[in-house]
């Protein structure tokens, strides 16, 4: 009881300071906003926890995950190292420049995309528990089975994004390109490429917080002894919640990360656009 | 309703077409036979385009003038081959309108400025440059060449959304001026452009025809920048759209600004004014 | 209710677990006045946090991983203890060249990991080799939860269950002599597998003891009953498998297998049993599983009132 | 993610178009998937022709070379050209690296149409129980997405503080929280259902909060321009320009987050106790070394998906064309 | 540079405002003292409008005329409280122009349509009128007279790009004209429209600004329309946005379309391309 009345005046403040920023329509409202809004969660979970003496081995506190995440640096960064960089980058790129590919192929006839699309749609709809086991028996253990996990898992929202993009384009904009009697990569590097970025980013934001998953996920169907994924399903074998915890802490940091990088190219590279000028 | 003197002035002899030498009748470049074209739309087909025949020569600046809505876009854009009649025959340079683009034919300034908002001004000027293989030194040349002409210079690297409505517009005007084709089509251009603006491009237009001996296109509203341009005036009317008038102006080729205030201009402005209220009557 | 028993298993529906399908089946528990619910684990189930979490009044687990959760902090308690032997051994191909353990080294091996590691640690720390990879190592593999890794050659060894995996080997149409097993059984460093542990504090409720002792009575009566009607039992297992992807023939043989892992066991824990499974874990050199021998990890109270 | 790729533009008749599409989209996709399938065929020889050498060798077939070690250093294109006469057999494996078209395809057609539909042994009957938990998730995960689209739209404090979590919180591998979430409803009582579809809603939520931030601020500004000279409030301004204007985006949503909320619904199912639906038959198929199990289940999911997904391409056409956005 | 009259004629007094009776000089409505805007670029800010002072009376018809860029979009959404200046004050019926638009003073006709596609010119028209509660039958029979009166009775069920340009500006005339508003600003309403249209729309306009005693701001690029409508004429001048003329009309407020030839208003319109030809000079 006394969990939950301290529970809901922690969230009641944050939240206050939050509508309050958001007036003041203050230059640090962008970061401090989640900010405060992450230590409230943070703080409500950490005191929810130790009022409501949830058991360690359920969900350890915010503070002795913290203490963990110090004390296992070299584990938890050679396990990024592997899943991250390895498994999850290779195969994120990997789909991402077979997605592109695919769709530049398939744009240039409706009979193609009339055929693709929905062949791309079931393939996005292939369950990563199905797909996880049928790759690692195919290529192994190691990182490439997780890097064709991830990009298996990719390829389908950038293609159908790309594919959108690349007709998102104006009959106007169109008919410019016809009256210059402009060929095939002409009006494709000048108009449906440039026009497509709003929608291709849309597809790379998604896919990266695919990609992390994807490639934690696939360690649980087997792996070397170092990973992400891994740790996590061999330390809630072990009860060791607040490495798990860690883990996905350093989950999160780089996925946001990730999908930062992505929408800062993206803002970079799509100025222009509507959604990015106000 | 006004009957119109004969379009097919000109009959259309191919053989004879852009090969003719001079003293030559000019030959017939746009050549529109019983053109139809019907839009079909969720309740019921649209009539856009009825029965229209009309030949155009070299050198002529044809202005198409007529009640909102009477298929002037929908006819310049089948010149152009972006819409395809319905029926009829449409020959560009003994070509069809397809191929003349693909040839590389036409300039086309549309209704709307669509200027592609990930360049700026001086990049979209510059795209049809890029695509035809202009090199580098006279890409930069003719964009400020033509940027000038429509009075943009200095806003070669502001980007379409900070200019105002008129000035996209003139930017796309530039961008079809840019790369020199033979025949301009131009679908209001100077709707948006107060009136001294506008005389300015209209005499540089009309000097750049002269120079230039271009076939020009062009859709208006107003009467007397028509008949002030024009070789060649064609009158619509809606539902269908149809031509009600073609009227040969018997102008000068050399127009100075102030001859809008002879008689004759002023009979031919009359003239084009009762074609277009013969249309109007007849919703 | 209070005559309600949650049993957590620790994989899925299969004849590892026949002895608790068939007293529910045959309605040894309800004799016993209990309404026994049995949950399936799962590649993603820890049993001992779903005790600790309350979803369960019993788990079944492998003593080392019961330890290590004893150690850090949640208070597991065997109550009893149906297998006597350990199932747990290792599969190699023959051609591999490897006859005993020193010739692991510089080979790949396949373990499962989710608490069920230990007893191979304590193994490879006991026989001195490394398990960071290298040439005086072994490399482990995570491995996954089928035989693929030895079928498809990416290990050279792989754990495997007498009465489990190492049939599906056999399945594949791969013949014992193309084999080399070494059962931890034989190694002399066997653990105790499959015990039903409970949380310390539920024994101080009479009730709950209680409860505790008609369960593991009925468990048991289960369990003898498999032994002697193997066949009956798989059908049973069967019947109570809702993915229906078993089959009878499988299921046939691992009650087989089971019943000999079973058979030496009344049900109480045999305290020798304990302090060898305690000494292995004990003696993993620099990195054991456990940091000291544990207080209170067992008890004979249930099985001494259901036992007689 | 689909985002506005509902739009469509192409002229042309509309009477009549929906069924010109839906005859129009077959050849090709019959086409691509011929192609596919015939890729399939094709590779099946390599990927398990060292399997079938292996098993040929055991039923006293002369293969060269003629031990397992050997041909593992063998390439898989030249054991076969090698040894023709084992390439039959890698058709017809019954634990193939990877299955011939027909097996899986006799599979499906064996657990689907071949048995009662209550059985366990029923695709159909595994395919409701993943299906239930799919549609219950879906339900909850569109409209708490929708609910926090609308309130990141209209309040900047939400906008502010709750997207980089949102981000963030699709970053964690759901199968890790998986256990965590099952254990934690469990001790409150909660079983059966419910769990699985959280999962599922987990995952459905987050296309379908971007999607539609995207769509409910879609219009541009001169149309945003339009009601603030009328004065229109924020529900005006939701009701008659935000989310008509968003309604390709929440098509495009819906169908991404329809599949999403499967793949939940079959995730969510392994750390429930693999009892029953399409993830218990993959987990099982897996762990008994049953490849076509697994491989059945895997296109009966995702010919599931493709079916929820066609239902709401046709009620998007319907829509869409309805509000005059198709032309 | 051509110097204006004093645009501050009559002096802002507020409390006489609205309320002030009939026979009394007619209140101000509008009135910008020094309205200063900057848009701030990518590449360097721009000064859209400078130093703008302008009063505005109850029954004004003011014509902003100007080069394109000269900022008189700007200015109107200044007015409308859709664009905030940077400096300077600007009052609306005595409130900030924010408040006038809550209290939903204007009708507004922006320069380009702006139709919502998912509405049918019909529902587009009865938008603003749901928003501000209209019953059911009312709307109905609003939609139906602005329709007619722009003449598009009968496509009330088309949807905007079913239609031509002239015709979508046309609907979004009407829809600005259904709820009746006060003060009407209008941004080229009539630029894609032609001539005979563009007559009769004018006619329509100040009869039913003489009957409504409406007071309405409009932007042109025609000169005759400025003079044929207003009772004042501001001609701005580019870079930065100013007013360099604002010209009080001698004509009757009565006017048929023949006044068009008279000397007095050829003489305003006279003074009008001055002011605009001086703006362009300063270029
Ligand atoms: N894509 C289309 N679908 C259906 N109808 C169309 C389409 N485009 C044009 N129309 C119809 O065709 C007729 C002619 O249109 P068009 O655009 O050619 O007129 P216009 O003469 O250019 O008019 P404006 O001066 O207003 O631009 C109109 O009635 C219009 O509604
Ligand atoms: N959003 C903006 N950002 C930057 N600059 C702008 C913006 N809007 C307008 N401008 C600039 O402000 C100036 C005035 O623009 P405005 O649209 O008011 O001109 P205008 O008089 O309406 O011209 P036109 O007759 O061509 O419509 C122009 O130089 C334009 O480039
Ligand atoms: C994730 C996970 N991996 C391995 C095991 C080990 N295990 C213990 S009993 C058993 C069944 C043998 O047929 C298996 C595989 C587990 N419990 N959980
Ligand atoms: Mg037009
Ligand atoms: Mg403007």
């Amino acid at each position: 009881m006394m969990a939950l009345v301290a529970i809901i005046v922690i969230w009641g403040i944050g939240w206050t300071m939050n509508l309050a920023l958001a007036r003041s329509g203050h230059r640090s409202a962008g970061w401090a906003a989640p900010l405060i809004f992450g230590l409230t969660l943070l703080l409500v979970w950490e005191v929810g926890v130790r009022l409501g003496d949830v058991s360690p081995i359920i969900l350890p506190p915010p503070s002795a995950i913290a203490v963990t995440f110090m004390a296992s640096l070299p584990i938890l960064w050679a396990d990024f190292a592997q899943t991250i960089l390895k498994g999850a980058l290779t195969g994120y790129v990997l789909g991402a420049v077979a997605a592109f590919a695919v769709a530049v192929m398939v744009d240039r006839s409706e009979f193609l995309t009339r055929g693709v699309l929905p062949v791309g749609a079931f393939m996005a709809a292939l369950p990563i528990v199905g797909t996880a086991p049928i790759f690692v028996k195919w290529l192994g253990s190691d990182w490439p089975s997780k890097a064709a996990v991830v990009g298996v898992m990719v390829f389908f929202p950038i293609l159908v994004n790309t594919v959108a993009g690349l007709r998102d384009t104006s009959a106007m904009q169109r008919d410019l390109m016809r009256t210059y009697g402009a060929g095939y990569w002409p009006s494709l590097f000048k108009l449906r490429v440039p026009a497509a970025m709003p929608f291709v980013f849309n597809g790379l934001k998604i896919a990266t917080t695919l990609a992390l998953i994807g490639a934690i996920v696939a360690e649980f169907f087997g792996s070397p002894t170092v990973g992400m994924g891994f740790r996590i399903s061999t330390s809630v074998g072990q009860l060791a919640l607040d490495l798990v915890w860690a883990e996905i802490v350093v989950a999160a940091l780089a996925g946001s990360a990730f999908y930062g990088a992505m929408a800062m190219i993206e803002k970079r590279l799509t100025f222009w656009h509507p959604s990015q000028r106000k | 309703m006004v009957t119109s003197s004969d379009p097919r002035f000109f009959e259309n002899t191919p053989g004879e077409g852009p090969l003719a030498g001079p003293g030559a009748a000019p030959p017939t470049i746009i050549a529109a036979k019983s053109v139809d074209l019907t839009f079909q739309t969720g309740d019921g087909p649209v009539h856009a385009l009825k029965d229209v025949s009309l030949d155009i020569n070299k050198g002529d600046f044809v202005s198409f003038i007529g009640p909102s809505g009477c298929g002037k876009t929908t006819f310049l854009r089948c010149i152009a081959g972006l819409e395809t009649p319905t029926g009829g025959k449409l020959t560009v340079n003994g070509m069809s309108p397809e191929e003349a683009r693909k040839a590389r034919a036409y300039g086309y300034v549309f209704q709307a400025a669509g200027l592609y908002p990930w360049r700026t001004i001086g990049g979209n000027v510059k795209l049809p440059l890029e695509i035809m293989g202009f090199s580098k030194a006279e890409q930069a040349e003719r964009v400020a060449r033509v940027l000038d002409l429509v009075d943009l210079a200095g806003f070669e690297k502001k980007f379409p959304w900070q200019l105002s409505g008129g000035m996209q517009q003139r930017a796309s005007i530039a961008r079809a001026l840019a790369f020199d084709a033979d025949i301009l089509l131009m679908d209001e251009p100077f709707g948006a452009l107060d009136e001294i603006v506008r005389d300015h491009l209209n005499e540089q237009l009309l000097q750049l025809w002269a120079r230039t001996e271009k076939t020009i296109g062009f859709v208006t509203h107003s009467i007397p920048e028509a008949v002030y341009l024009s070789t060649k005036i064609v009158v619509m009317s809606p539902r269908p759209g149809r031509i009600t008038d073609v009227i040969e102006s018997t102008l000068p080729r050399e127009r100075p600004l102030d001859i809008r205030d002879t008689p004759e201009f002023i009979a031919i402005a009359h003239r084009v004014r009762d074609g277009l209220r013969a249309g109007h009557a007849d919703d | 209710q209070d005559n309600d028993v949650t049993l957590q298993l620790q994989w899925v529906t299969q004849s590892q677990f026949a002895g608790y399908y068939v007293a529910q089946d045959k309605g040894f528990y309800e004799e016993e006045g209990l309404n026994v619910t049995i949950l399936p684990g799962g590649p993603d189930i820890a049993p001992p946090q779903v005790l600790a979490g309350g979803g369960a009044d019993v788990m079944l687990n492998w003593m080392p991983s019961a330890l290590a959760a004893r150690e850090k902090g949640l208070p597991v308690v065997n109550i009893a203890q149906p297998y006597k032997t350990s199932g747990l051994m290792l599969t190699c191909w023959k051609d591999t060249g490897i006859t005993s353990v020193e010739d692991f080294k510089g080979k790949t091996i396949g373990v499962w990991f989710f608490g069920n590691e230990y007893p191979f640690l304590s193994w490879m720390s006991q026989a001195g080799i490394s398990t960071d990879g290298g040439d005086d190592g072994v490399t482990v593999l995570k491995q996954g939860f089928n035989v693929d890794p030895l079928l498809q050659r990416q290990a050279d060894c792989i754990s495997t269950m007498t009465y489990n995996e190492y049939g599906q080997v056999l399945d594949a149409g791969v013949s014992p002599d193309e084999l080399v097993t070494f059962k931890y059984e034989d190694q002399g460093v066997a653990t105790l597998e499959d015990g039903m542990y409970v949380l310390e504090e539920n024994l101080n409720d009479p009730a709950f003891v209680e409860k505790m002792v008609k369960f593991v009575r009925a468990s048991m009566k289960g369990w003898k009953y498999a032994e002697e009607n193997a066949a009956e039992a798989a059908q049973i297992v069967l019947d109570n498998d809702e993915t229906g992807a078993q089959t009878i023939e499988a299921q046939e043989r691992m009650m087989g297998e089971v019943a000999m892992l079973t058979a030496g066991s009344n049900g109480a824990l045999d305290e020798a049993d304990y302090q060898r499974t305690v000494d292995t874990l004990l003696a993993g050199g620099s990195d054991p599983v456990i940091s000291a021998a544990p207080e209170g990890a067992w008890t004979h109270v249930i099985t001494d009132q259901a036992l007689n | 993610m689909v985002l506005g790729a509902g739009v469509g533009r192409s002229a042309g008749s509309i009477s009549g178009k929906m069924m010109g599409d839906a005859v129009r989209s077959v050849l090709p996709i019959l086409t691509v998937v011929a192609v596919l399938l015939g890729v399939w065929m094709l590779s099946v020889v390599p990927m398990n022709i060292h399997l079938a050498a292996d098993q040929a060798q055991r039923d006293g077939v002369v293969v060269v070379p003629d031990t397992p070690i050997a041909r593992q250093d063998v390439g898989a294109v030249a054991l076969a050209l090698r040894n023709p006469a084992v390439v039959p057999m890698t058709y017809v494996l019954d634990r193939p690296r990877l299955p011939g078209p027909q097996q899986v395809a006799a599979e499906l057609w064996k657990t689907t149409f071949g048995v009662k539909v209550t059985s366990k042994k029923s695709l159909v009957y595994h395919g409701w129980v993943t299906l239930s938990a799919t549609l219950l998730g879906f339900a909850i995960g569109t409209t708490l997405g929708i609910a926090l689209a609308v309130g990141i739209v209209f309040s900047r404090t939400m906008d502010l503080s709750v997207m980089p979590w949102a981000i963030a919180s699709q970053t964690i591998p759901i199968l890790a929280l998986a256990p965590m979430i099952i254990v934690m409803l469990g001790s409150l009582g909660i079983q059966g259902l419910l769990p699985k579809a959280i999962i599922s809603a987990y995952l459905s939520f987050f296309p379908v909060v971007v999607g539609m931030v995207k769509g409910l601020r879609s219009p541009d500004g001169m149309q945003l321009d339009l009601l603030r000279t009328y004065h229109a409030s924020a529900s005006q301004g939701f009701w008659k320009l935000r989310l008509p204007a968003s309604m390709p985006y929440l098509f495009a949503s819906l169908k991404i987050g329809i599949s999403a909320a499967l793949v939940g619904a079959i995730v969510g199912e392994l750390p429930t106790g693999a009892r029953a639906g399409f993830g218990a038959r993959m987990l099982v198929g897996d762990q008994y070394g049953q490849p076509l199990v697994t491989w059945a289940a895997l296109f009966a999911a995702a010919i599931t998906a493709a079916v929820l997904v066609g239902i709401f391409s046709l009620a998007e056409r319907a829509s869409l064309k309805r509000m005059g956005m198709v032309r």
